[in-house]
């Protein structure tokens, strides 16, 4: 299971340690924690809600894509869901390499589109209320009803 | 029967998690056109998922299709 | 203790969590683990020495580089020595920011700056022998008797 | 009396892990120059470290200073 949606704590070791092998001298670890303050705002705590089945889909369709840009890279990513707090980890993507080069470059593609196309939302809670993130704040307007594909990095 | 799933801002909305449609065949685009005049939801910054797979305005969803209505994603 | 010189396994999520704060959403962590075959030849295990009091004073200096460059980032470093066998972590960097980007690049800075500026050797063991890296496959020549300055990434 | 510590492969090629000289005050390179000649060691590509930073060629060294050869590195 490389590509998995949890309601439970990530572990990054165990997220890790799926990627690692002989053929590899490079893990890059992207590590997306709660954070308490956004443009001055204090975020109490977060809500991850998610689309599970097709989220996982659509995190096995991020690893082929790595793939075929960086063909000797390995990614595992874990995303999870419900209430979490300051600090807690919300995802975990772990790629590895021959040359490291590529783990960080191929890592980066990963955060990027999951962004884009994993059908994941959060919910901010502040002191003085709360709104689902790409509700109003960053609205984004699809004219095909599809995501974009993203552009090479 | 069509059934469509609701998440986030729009299960709010909707206050429901699932809708069960009454159709046989439809297009996306019209199909999204009745869930607005339904719910008087926004649709044009809603994706939508057909069987979990993005789907375009023009594609057929049929009876047993899965639908998911699929607002900007804010996950990472 | 943010950097360390250590002979013990190096445990990620402990150098992870040196980094993890409330104002920082992003860890992005290095972590470099023994590769079997490089060019062709098998790797039977390989051999970590240090000059340990320096090598943590210069992984200090590549934190405070990284201040510098990235004055948001947060950065720990654990680099083990003693001998190590395939897939065993040689190294963890751990780099916090409040944006992404920044921890990428913050942390390929400091792989890149250990392996110009610490005291740290590694000692190949193939099936027919074995050799200091650094000595005769990669020689370099110091000028002026110090590293070079990295240029900017 | 000044201490030398050895790394790697020149610690093997000395054969010591450790040198103490006889000297009081020199410069980087004449102590690089007498134990080249001590020790037929190549010192080209050796850096020196003073007290656990890097030193140039023309540094002193006093009575009591640690010095380290240091060479190519290759941790990471």
């Amino acid at each position: 299971m490389m590509f998995v949606i949890t309601s439970e704590p990530i572990l990054i070791e165990e997220v890790t340690n799926k990627v690692v092998r002989p053929e590899a001298g490079a893990v890059v670890n992207f590590i997306g924690t709660v954070r308490e303050f956004t443009k001055g705002k204090r975020t109490l705590s977060l809500q991850y809600e998610a689309y599970p089945a097709m989220a996982e889909k659509q995190l096995e369709k991020i690893g082929a894509e790595i793939k075929e840009k960086w063909p000797e890279a390995v990614t595992a990513i874990t995303h999870r869901t419900g209430k979490l707090a300051i600090s807690d980890i919300a995802v975990v993507i772990a790629v590895s390499t021959p040359h490291r080069k590529d783990a960080y470059l191929a890592n980066e593609y990963a955060i990027e589109r999951i962004k884009q196309i994993v059908p994941i939302w959060k919910k901010e809670h502040w002191e003085d209320g709360e709104e689902w993130i790409g509700d109003q704040l960053e609205k984004t307007v699809y004219p095909t009803g599809k995501p974009e594909e993203m552009n090479s990095l | 029967m069509i059934n469509v799933q609701c998440f986030a801002h729009i299960r709010e909305q909707i206050g429901k998690d699932q809708l069960i449609l009454d159709e046989t065949k439809i297009t996306v685009k019209d199909l999204m056109d009745k869930l607005s005049a339904l719910y008087s939801i926004q649709t044009e910054s809603i994706m939508v998922a057909v069987n979990e797979e993005y789907a375009e305005p023009g594609d057929i969803v049929n009876e047993g299709d899965t639908v998911a209505l699929i607002p900007p994603v804010s996950g990472g």
